[in-house]
Order: structure tokens, then C-alpha cells, then sequence
């Protein structure tokens, strides 16, 4: 077992923090986090976003893992893994769903054409991607969907209906979609996966607030939206496999956890330079503890994170690991926050625009995005659950 | 022992659940939130005039000389209800008043509050944000028949709103932290005193007050010179009775709301309430929120028999900010994206939760006051 | 609401305070513990356990909250729990299932004449009493039972088949059998509840060891085992309701708590004396923070448990309040357990017979027996599903 | 990176699993719970046999010159198996002798050692119990070409068994603490030295040792004089590393059989393990004795690559210990009743998971050292 890096990643590791500590001077002022809600949330951060991701295109690293011949680096999930922990750690935008989750949709069941199609526009960062997925009544059990409805008219399939909790549906350029194209067959056999562009008439875009009254939810209602037949991601009625086959690689969520890191070690500074309530770190056993469960909490999760990208890299089909690497990066995001904002005792609350706000109201920010986390792509019941099933093969019923 | 509510005790409850039901829907606890006020005139009008502020006041001052476990109702149905606005600042001033006031004071100021004339804060707290007395630092030197001060008080809930802030101030700072402390009502149209609001994740219209110069008449020093500390003492204990109640209500409506949801969602053909999973979870907030409550109430029993409720205090602010923060952290859970979002109150309590949780002493805090209390 | 015992409740709780005290210098060398099964697995405990027992029964002690009129004391659950508090709190056994579980049977289905015959031995302390209800293929299924079936013949019924998990079968006079009688009805329909002496022919009884080697469980085989048709509370293969009727007020396990309260308090008086690892409480805030823990949920938890006893005394059918004070107060002993044997260190899991032994090995056996307390009576898992069915009326499907 | 295991890995991991199902069944466990000697010397010499003693052992000594990982998968098996015996002191100490050994000791003691001729215990807690430098207080006076020990080594595993006692002792009691530590092997047939076996919840064959004049000659000196700490330090990460590779067999162990035991066991008509809160019950002790593995593999890497890991040691003793206790105490809650039982292996598991967590220190001594390693 060895756990050093080649040098050729090593070199790609240097790379990317040289990179991304340059882009770091370059974020707008204030910048306290580069999740991508966020960069739904505000302009600024929005225009930060699509800057850095035109740039990540450029450079080639939206398409880092996908194979040479199709546009890509050619490179492993480990590779992907340390790119999205440097940039992450350094707060960085500029990815989204589209080189993950619609590449893998393309790369997994695309025809060529669909390949020569997307994935070039892809991997420029020129085109930004939202998940269609969730409707009122579909949500952990997203194969019940039924409220957006495809039917055939000529080439193009004619889109009616709703989609709800559609993040970034309002700034992005593409979604992908899925819709009940076959109300008759069973529930996982009459869905359909498109990719479209957004820019189409028929479609209209409402806000949802999160409770910290950022707006990256929307629901999304559909109206006479037509997308070309071409646009289709396997057979018709068949989409619920094309989702399944690029899920595995979503769940890692490596750079939402490297954010936290970085949220965390700017704690520590903070309580190294300012003490907690007057006193020194070292006089409060207490808080020092609960950082060390954070920081042995933290740590453990990167090295199975890290084991289980190379078992993936293998293409190890590991649903139960896959599983509980977003579940326990997703449950440590929710503990860390809520540490953090518990550290900073009176202090923790106050928003960023407080001017006695500590750490820029990032903990702040973090304690009630980071709920969506245990929620998004799958609960961590949900996630329990297919450990249970898939991994320890116990009986379903 | 007889654990049932009196009558009485029934009535407040009902009485109050019905108002808050119908004046202080979630509409107005949103449009509070932005508000620079902080509260509704209208709405505080109408809660003077059931004899709210005057609760806990004697009757020889207009008052309705409740018991502090009326209080705890009335607390817990405005926690449910998720309500702001300055009546838990000027309740526990209240509690000062009458713990530490003097006749003329009481006369002058008692009568006012239970009409609902006069709106108190307290300003206990300052940067160094810590509940015990080496946090008092504000400097106040006599002059005159005046005290001068000068420093900055933080986190002082309702001061926009505010008459007087019920402000600590060191007096002495020859002697041991907790003997050199001073407690003053500084009327906030004094000259020198400046009030910024600090934005928090609920909205709970906290203040930065900063005092220059700030002329306070020795007249409106509540208890003896050096002697403030044993007052806010017993006031941060039932301070922390009364969060512990407001918080119990929240956590009650969580659970209720959590419970309701469960049995409506349908995921996968079935109610989510059928999930054994979301049983369990359902059936950890349930007990843990009733066992708040009865902790509550035993040690709101304490303090109206004017027992020692040191511990007690201490138990109760630990257990129920552990709770509340993780009944309403479950309970947006259990709602899934729809509990992440301002189109559902769920994530009010749980803004509220997160706030509570270091006012007047967090977990940490008071889990080393039990120790103390223990002998250890 | 007033939380102060009433006069009476007063007096009575020092006249048991007294009498405990003097039995506490009565005890064997080197007690530790009164758990029934304690007594059960030493012969020197099972004496104490018995001349305790008969001391209770002349005091009336054992029937404190039956009905003047057949014996009792006539009081309520409040004195009830008054007095086994101060029972357990000074580690006096001499109580069984007999005056609750046994004796709730007669109370709430008996006729007259089995009241007549089965009470005053009882409340006596002469007989002491095992529950014949587990059998190897139903646990927490317990209505489930098969293995025990009882057939009429004459005027005895005939008993064959096993119990398991029989606690105390080797040392008790009488058992309380569930036995499976109608086996073609449904199975909560076909159970007959059944009160009989052990010292009757067809019956074997077989040690099984506690992971700590303490014999307190048994298995109980029948082989034309006879029990007179009197015998039977309430009527034949109504058995299952029986045995509820009689459930919440076992549920409530306060004497178990207040031993666990006294070896945490004996624990506090110890790390006061003698410090921790060679410092003093005041230097170790992670150990102090642990122990207020506990005495914070000890406290919450006496709390619940007066209230939930309080409901009971006006005759309310709490099930979920029940199950919670079974639940929590069984999680609690093991979580002080464990907590109390982490904080002895190295010396923790030394046995009471090793002379560096601490506390007289109290949390080396808590902790081990102390599991059985979240799996007997209905497991953790089982509470939560009543709190959940019958307390929040969840759907149970 | 690579992160699975090479040939030689997987081989010994087949053959010591394969070796343990067959020669160590639980029933030689549970016997030598009681055995005065702690160990089977027939089980000990087929281990010898193997090469287990020699394995860390270099091959101009008789050993295998293995690495720290195949040792870590070695004591995973251990663990697996439930194990008793000295092998775990007896590997550790020599891993201090290969440490701070003389040429001399190494080349008297290692091939013994390898051919399973000699079992070494370690000394190193005493009444105070605490794992740092302060915690050695035993004295040892110089005489001549003898050290004179007098006083208490409490805690020592495998002492009845043992050939040496590697022993820590004060040689200097007037300066810092871990300044005047020497570290001693004693030979445990010295006249003077008294053992007394101490029996614990899981029969571990631990010994009270006391030492009155005894005398060991100054050659029996691991590295120098006063310099012992250091020695120690370092064997105490390493034991830390080892203890976990032994706690994480034996919560495999617990899963697979919990897993194994949920899809047979039938209430209600079903299998527990289609209970949601079985199946989640087991998905996260599933999860955590995976993480516990990764980690401990990590540590056992940056070892063999003499990287420092005084930060991953006390992550891993914190972590694996919780989970291998948690772990535990589910397996026997899964398994009810019959998980309380003798007639089960699970208790078994359970004993070990506590009586190891106060091993080289508890999780709030690493909790502790890892806080410094962070710098706070």
C-alpha cells in the first residue's frame, strides 16, 4: 500500500495551488466562500464564477478525468480529487454539475455525435448546467417523478409541467432535465434524460429563498419548451440508467468538505491569535477538544475520501463506499459548522454585514447552507439506506 | 405533588396561544425581522393591555403579581409562536427592578412597564462576550451626583427599542472581578450613548452600544455601589429559565410540525412518518422536548418558592440548547429541501435555536457550573 | 403545579431512608450492587436478597400501591417510586417481578379468589417470582410465542416446550408463563397467562452466563410440566392482554436509575478524594464537563420519571410517556456506565476481586450487565416504536 | 499512490486468518482466560513458526524484516480472532529494542525473540496510570554495575509470562520530567520482583509488579542513560497503532457477524436487518470500521516511511477506540439478549473494545495531544 503521490501528481498539486492561491487574490472583496449556491446568491460572486470557469476551460481542468480521445486530460479520480480539494481549500468557483454530472451522462451513454456535441462546449466553461430533477412530490424518491411530462411532436419533444429545488436554474445556461416520457410504464422504465439549453421559450424560472433568504432554489415551470429529439441522453425512457450510471462520482463531494477544512483552519488561526472569551486557547481544554474531534474528524473522512476515488478510479462499482463517503463528508459539513459557530459563542450568529462579524459570518452562512448538504443528491437516510442494501446486501423488505 | 397546570396556569396558556395565534402570525415575525423598531407597536399595545408586562409585577403597581412559572407559560407559547420584540428584554429588567429597586424606583418605573409605557434591555454583555463577572470592563466614574461612562456594551438585545438599558458597569476595579460592579439604568435619549443594530441569522435586533461620556444620575443605580453583580447574578438564572422556556415552546411546535409533515409526505408510496428511521428521529425529539419542559417547570417551581436554583438553571440551558438545536436541525431534515427554504417557518426555529444557544451562558458554560455546583 | 412531596410523602420517604440506611450496614462485605440479578447469580446476595425480602413483606412494603381492601398500602405510584428510590439508592435488594408484574395480573384480571390466594403470598416476601416470556425464536416479538405450549387435560394444563432468557428460574418459587394455548388464532389470541410453583414436576432449568460470567439468565425446559386451570389469570388464550395490562408500570425503572445514581455519586465522591490521573477535578475540564453531563441527564431524568409516575397515579394510559422513561432511563445507565468506567482509566474494567479494583469494580460490572437494560422489557429500538406509534401516531406502515 | 495491498500483504493476511480460524478457536480464548500463563505455548511455537516473532525482526537477526503495515494487517487478524497471548508485547518490545538497542543487546535478544525463545512484557504505567513522563516515578539507583529498582508497575500485560520486563524508571528525579527517564529490560526472574496477576473485564492477563532492591545490571540499558523517554515516546505511537490494528479485526469481526446474524434472525415475520433502524444501525457501524481501517493503514504507511505520525496515531487511538466501543455495544444490542451471553462471542468483543481504550492512552489523552499537534 503507498499513499505518497507520484510526482507527476504532485506536480499537477503544485500546479493547481499556485493557481488557485494567485486566483484567491483575485476574489471580490469580502469572499468568505465558493459554494456554488453562493455564486448563485449574489452578482458579484456570480461574475467571479463564470470568470474562473471560462478559465478552468481554458486550461483544460473542467475535463480532467474524461479520456484524451474525447477532449479530456486522461487523467484518474484522483487527479479530479486533489483539483477540486486545492481549488476548493482556496475558495475558488467556476465548477459546477455540467463537467460532472451531464459529462458523465455524455461519456457514459452519449453516441458520438452527442460526444463531438457537448462535451467541447462542456469543458470551455462556456456553458453553466443545472439538475432538472426534483418535483413537489419527488424528492428522495426522485424515480416517482411525474409533474414534467415529454411527449413527442415531430423532432422535438414538448416539455410540460414542473421542476422544484432546481439550484442555479436562474443564472445557468444548460440543465439537465429528466422527464416522465412514458406515464404507463413502471416508475424507473418511462423517464427520459435531455440536455437543453435553457435560452428557449416555454420555460419560466421562479425564485425559492433559502431561509438564509439566498436565492440559488427555483422552481422551474415548463410550458410548450421543446428540446430536439437529438438532445436526448440514451434511448427515450430509459433515463433513470443514465442518471444512476454518473451518480457514484457526485457523491464524493470532496470540495464542499475541503471549504469546510478551510472554514476550520481559519477558526483555529482565529482562536490561536484571538483566544475564546478572553482566554487563551490553552486554558480551555473543552474548546481544544472539540477542535481536535473536528480536525480527527476532518482528517479521517480525506483518507477514505481518497480510498475510495482509487477504487473508482479502477471502476470499482462501490455503491455502499460511494454512499458513505457523501454521507459522512455531508454529516461532518453540518457538525464542523455547527462547532464553529458554537466557538464563536455570542459572536457566531452575527452576518457578514455586522461589522463585529468574525471570520466574515462564515460559520454564520455555513450553519444553514450546509443543512441542504444531509438533504441534496440523496438524504443521508437515503444514503444509509443504499449502504445497507447495496453494501451489506441486507434484505430490502 | 401535584404536576397538573393549576387552572390558572390552563388559562394563560390558552389565552395566550389564542392571541399569539392570531396577532403575531409568521407574516408579522418576518416583517419584524427588517423592521428598525423591532417590534409592533400595535401588536405590543394589545399584549399590555392582557397584562403581559405587568405579569410579574405586584398588584400595588398595576400589575398581576404572577408567579415566574405564569411566566414560563406565557414564554413557552411565544417561543412556539416564534414572536420578537422587547418583552423578554423588559420582563427580566422587571425581575431586576423588583429584585434590586428601590421604593421610589419601583414606584416611578413599575406602573409604566405594566401599562406597557416603558421598554427595557439589558446591556450585560461587551466584546470580551462572557456571562461571568470579569466580562463587566465598562468603566463608570462618579462625578457629581452622576456617574460617567464610557466603553462598549455588545449584543444588547432591544436597545433600539429601549427606554433604559439595564447596563453592568465596574464601579471598582481594585477589587475582585464580581465586588466592584455596578448595575445602572442609562436612559438611551442620553447624550453619548450611540446604538448601531448587528444583523444576526434571526433577526433578533441585537445592538452595539457604545457609551461616551455618557452621563447616568446616581438615582438610577438599581441596588448598592459595587454591589450589582449578585443581581445580575439571579437575574442570568432566571434569564436562563426564560430562554429555556421560549425555547421549549419553539422545540414543542418542531416536533408537532415535524410529526404532522411525516404522516402528510408521501415518498416511495408511503408516508415518510412510516419509516422507521424518521420514527426514531420523531420519538428522540418528543422525549427529549417533553423532558425539557418538566425540567423547566421544576426549576420555575423553584424559583417562585424562592429556593436555590443554581443547578437547576445551569441543567436546563445545557439539556435545552442541546435539544432545541437538535430537534430543529432534525426537523429540517425531516422536510427535506422544503425545510431549507423561507417558505417554511422550520428554518425560523432553527435560526432561532442556533441563537439561543449562547444567551446567557452556552452548554459549555453551564455544563462547568453544574461541575461547580457538584464540588468538583 | 407543585413539586413538594406532601407531608405524608415526607414521612414516609424518611421512614424508608432510615430503614435502608440501617439494611445498607447489614449488607455482605463488599456489596456493590442490589440488581435482582446480582442476587440471583451469588448465593451470599440471594440470602441477602431473601431475608430482605421477608423483612419488606411484614413491613407491607411489597404491596405499597395495591388497594387497602386486598392487602396493599394504598398508595399511589408516587410512594411507589419514593420508596424503591431510596430502596435502590442504598443497594437493598428484595424486590422481584412478583409484587409489580405478578401481582399487576391478579390486580387488573384476577378473580376474587385467585386475589384471595396470590396476593397475600405475594406481598408476603415468601414466594419470589421469574417471568417465563422469551423463547428462543420470539424476543422482541413476544407475541410470537411458540416454543411453551400448554394443553388442557383434566383440570391441569400441560406444559411443554422452552422459555429462554429466564432470569432468576434457578433460585424462584414461582414463575408467570406465557404459554401458547389456541394454536390456530391469531397469535395475540392464543396465549394463556399463566401464575405457578416451580416445585412441581416436568420442569428443568439450565444455567446460561452473562458475558461476565454471572449466572442470572436461564433456559426453562417443560416436559409434562402440570398447572392447575385455576391458575390461570384472566380467561384462557387471553393472556396477551394480561400481561399488557401490567406493562407501563414496569416500564418506569427508577430503582435501576437510583442504583446507577448512587455509583455515580460514589464515583464523584471518588475523583474529589483522589483526582484523576494524579490531578485534581479542578484541572481536568474535559472530565468534569463529562460528569456534569451526567448529573445533568440524571436530574432531567428523575424529573420525567416523578411525572410520567404522576400521570400513571390518575389512572392516564401513557404509553409513549412510559416507553420514554424506559427508554432513556435504560440508555442512561449505560451511557454513566460507561462513562464511569472511562473515567477510572486504566483501573476501569479491573474486577472486584483485583485488589487495585476501584469503587469495588461497580462500573466493571455495570458496564457489561447494564446492556441487558436497553434489550430487557423491550428493547430501545421497541420503545421508540411505541413512542412513535402509540405517542405520536405515526403510521405503522 | 496505491492504496491496495501488494501480494505480500494479502498473503499474509490469507495465512494468518486461515492459521487463527483453525488454531486460535474461541473456545482456546476463553480458556486461557483463566490459565496462569495467559498464552498456549503449543499456539505460541506454531506462531513462531510462521515467523510472526521474527516478523519485524531484520533477517541478519533471524527475522523476516517486515514492515509495520504487514504487521498492522497481522494484529488486524489478531484482532479478528480475539487473541490472547504476548505476542502484542512481546512485538512491541522488540520494536524497542530494534529502536534502542546496543548492538550487543540486539544480537543476544532478537534471534531469540525470532524464534519465539523469549516473551517481553512492557512496564511502563504505574498506580498514577497516566501514559506522559510524569507518570514514571519508579526509582532506580546506581550501584556499582547494577541499577537498584524499588517500587510499582501496575497495568503490565503478559508479566507472568514474560522473560524481560522493559521497564521504564526515574534515574533522575532533579530534572523535567522526561529528562530523567531510563528505560530497563528486567529480568522477571530477578530476585526482588513480585508479580501479582490483576483480573480485568476481559481477562488480559494484566499484573501488579513491584520491585523491591532489585537489582539489574547497567548493561540491560536500553539507549542511554536519562534519554529513555524518547525511546518510549516513539513506542508509545507505534503501540497506539498496533492497538488499533488489533481493535479494528475485531470490529470487522463485530459487523460481519451483526450483518450476518440481521438477515437471519426473524421478529415479526422478518428479518431485523429489514428494519430501517437495524439496517441504519449497521450502515454506520459499517462505515466507521471502514474509516477506522483507512486511517490506521495511513498511519502504519507514514510509519514504515519513517514519516512523523505523532498527529495520525492520536487520531486513530481516538477514533478506533469510540468506534470499536460503539461498534460493540450495537453488535451485542443487534444480537439481544443472546449478545449478553457467554454463549455468544460478541461479549467477548465487547470486553476488549473497553478494556482497550484506555490503552496508551484514552481518546481524551489523544483528543489532547492532538489539540497540541494543531498548535492550540
Amino acid at each position: 500500500m503507498d499513499f505518497s503521490l507520484t510526482p507527476e501528481q504532485e506536480a499537477l498539486r503544485q500546479e493547481f495551488e499556485e493557481y488557485f492561491t494567485e486566483k484567491e487574490k483575485q476574489a471580490p472583496e469580502g469572499w468568505f466562500t465558493a459554494k456554488v449556491d453562493y455564486c448563485y446568491e449574489h452578482d458579484e460572486a456570480w461574475e467571479f464564477h463564470r470568470t474562473i470557469g471560462k478559465e478552468l476551460g481554458k486550461k483544460g481542468w473542467l475535463s480532467l478525468p474524461w479520456p484524451k480521445e474525447l477532449g479530456g486530460q486522461g487523467f484518474g479520480q484522483i487527479e479530479q480529487m486533489i483539483f477540486q480539494e486545492v481549488r476548493a481549500y482556496h475558495r475558488i468557483p467556476g465548477f459546477d454539475p455540467g463537467p460532472v454530472v451531464a459529462a458523465a451522462g455524455v461519456l457514459e451513454r452519449g453516441t458520438d455525435e452527442q460526444k463531438k456535441k457537448w462535451l467541447p462546449l462542456i469543458a470551455s466553461g462556456e456553458s453553466t448546467w443545472c439538475e432538472g430533477w426534483s418535483e413537489p412530490d419527488s424528492g428522495s424518491d426522485l424515480a416517482s417523478i411525474t409533474a414534467t411530462t415529454g411527449v413527442l411532436d415531430g423532432d422535438d419533444w414538448v416539455i410540460s409541467g414542473q421542476k422544484v429545488w432546481t439550484t442555479g436554474a436562474h443564472r445557468c445556461s444548460h440543465i439537465i432535465l429528466l422527464a416522465r416520457t412514458d406515464p404507463t410504464a413502471p416508475k424507473h422504465k418511462g423517464i427520459t434524460y435531455f440536455l437543453t439549453p435553457m435560452d428557449v421559450p416555454g420555460i419560466e424560472v421562479r425564485p425559492i429563498l433559502r431561509m438564509y433568504r439566498g436565492h440559488s432554489f427555483n422552481e422551474v415551470f415548463f410550458d410548450g419548451f421543446r428540446i430536439p429529439k437529438e438532445n436526448i441522453i440514451g434511448e427515450a425512457n430509459q433515463g433513470w440508467y443514465v442518471l444512476m450510471a454518473g451518480m457514484d462520482f457526485e457523491r464524493t463531494g470532496v470540495s464542499f468538505v475541503a471549504e469546510t477544512r478551510r472554514d476550520f483552519d481559519e477558526l483555529i488561526e482565529f482562536i490561536k491569535e484571538h483566544g475564546y472569551d478572553g482566554r487563551s486557547p490553552a486554558e480551555i481544554a473543552v474548546v481544544r477538544h472539540k477542535l481536535a474531534q473536528c480536525q480527527i474528524e476532518l482528517e479521517i473522512w480525506r483518507q477514505w475520501a481518497y480510498y475510495v476515488a482509487s477504487l473508482q478510479s479502477k471502476g470499482a462499482h462501490v455503491p455502499g463506499e460511494a454512499s458513505s463517503v457523501k454521507r459522512v463528508g455531508s454529516e461532518l459539513m453540518v457538525g464542523v459548522s455547527q462547532v464553529g459557530l458554537e466557538i464563536l459563542g455570542m459572536y457566531g450568529p452575527l452576518q457578514n454585514s455586522s461589522k463585529w462579524a468574525r471570520l466574515r459570518g462564515a460559520f454564520e452562512y455555513a450553519c444553514q447552507h450546509d443543512l441542504g448538504m444531509t438533504i441534496a443528491g440523496g438524504t443521508t437516510e437515503v444514503q444509509k439506506n443504499i449502504i445497507a442494501w447495496m453494501g451489506l446486501e441486507l434484505p430490502r423488505k | 405533588m401535584n404536576l397538573d397546570f393549576t387552572e390558572d396556569e390552563e388559562l394563560i396558556r390558552s389565552i395566550s396561544r389564542d392571541f399569539l395565534e392570531k396577532e403575531f402570525p409568521k407574516e408579522l415575525v418576518k416583517q419584524l425581522e427588517d423592521d428598525p423598531k423591532g417590534y409592533s407597536p400595535e401588536v405590543w399595545n394589545k399584549m399590555a393591555g392582557l397584562g403581559w408586562m405587568g405579569l410579574m409585577i405586584p398588584e400595588e403597581y398595576g400589575g398581576f403579581d404572577g408567579s415566574f412559572m405564569q411566566l414560563v407559560i406565557l414564554l413557552e407559547e411565544m417561543g412556539r409562536a416564534c414572536t420578537t420584540g422587547p418583552f423578554f428584554s423588559t420582563t427580566l429588567g422587571t425581575l431586576a427592578i423588583l429584585d434590586a429597586g428601590s421604593q421610589e424606583q419601583k414606584a416611578d418605573l413599575l406602573p409604566k412597564i405594566a401599562q406597557g409605557e416603558l421598554i427595557l434591555a439589558l446591556a450585560l454583555t461587551e466584546p470580551i462576550a462572557r456571562y461571568d463577572a470579569a466580562g463587566v470592563t465598562i468603566e463608570a466614574k462618579s462625578e457629581g451626583d452622576d456617574y460617567i461612562l464610557n466603553g462598549t456594551k455588545l449584543f444588547v438585545h432591544d436597545a433600539q427599542a429601549a427606554d433604559y438599558l439595564l447596563c453592568t458597569v465596574r464601579t471598582d476595579s481594585s477589587s475582585a472581578p464580581e465586588n466592584g460592579i455596578s448595575f445602572f439604568m442609562a436612559d438611551t435619549k442620553s447624550a453619548g450613548i450611540s446604538i448601531t443594530p448587528l444583523t444576526t441569522m434571526s433577526y433578533d435586533h441585537q445592538n452595539e452600544v457604545v457609551f461616551e461620556n455618557v452621563r447616568v444620575p446616581k438615582a438610577n443605580m438599581l441596588g448598592e455601589l459595587n454591589q450589582g453583580w449578585p443581581v445580575v447574578e439571579k437575574l442570568l438564572e432566571k434569564a436562563a429559565v426564560a430562554k429555556c422556556a421560549e425555547m421549549n415552546g419553539g422545540a414543542d411546535w418542531v416536533v408537532a410540525t415535524s410529526v404532522d409533515y411525516a404522516k402528510e409526505r408521501i415518498q416511495y408510496g408511503k408516508p415518510i412518518g412510516s419509516y422507521q428511521a424518521i420514527q426514531h428521529y420523531l420519538a428522540d425529539m418528543w422525549t427529549n422536548a417533553e423532558l425539557s419542559k418538566r425540567i423547566t417547570y421544576y426549576a420555575a417551581w423553584k424559583i417562585d418558592q424562592r429556593l436555590p436554583c443554581t443547578m437547576e438553571a445551569s441543567i436546563i440551558k445545557t439539556w435545552v440548547s442541546d435539544t432545541y438545536n437538535h430537534t430543529s436541525r432534525m426537523g429540517v431534515q425531516i422536510h427535506g429541501a422544503l425545510g431549507t427554504t423561507r417558505d417554511h417557518d422550520m428554518g425560523l426555529y432553527y435560526q432561532r435555536a442556533r441563537q439561543a444557544w449562547p444567551l446567557f451562558g452556552d452548554p459549555d458554560f453551564h455544563r462547568e457550573k453544574v461541575a461547580q455546583e457538584m464540588g468538583l
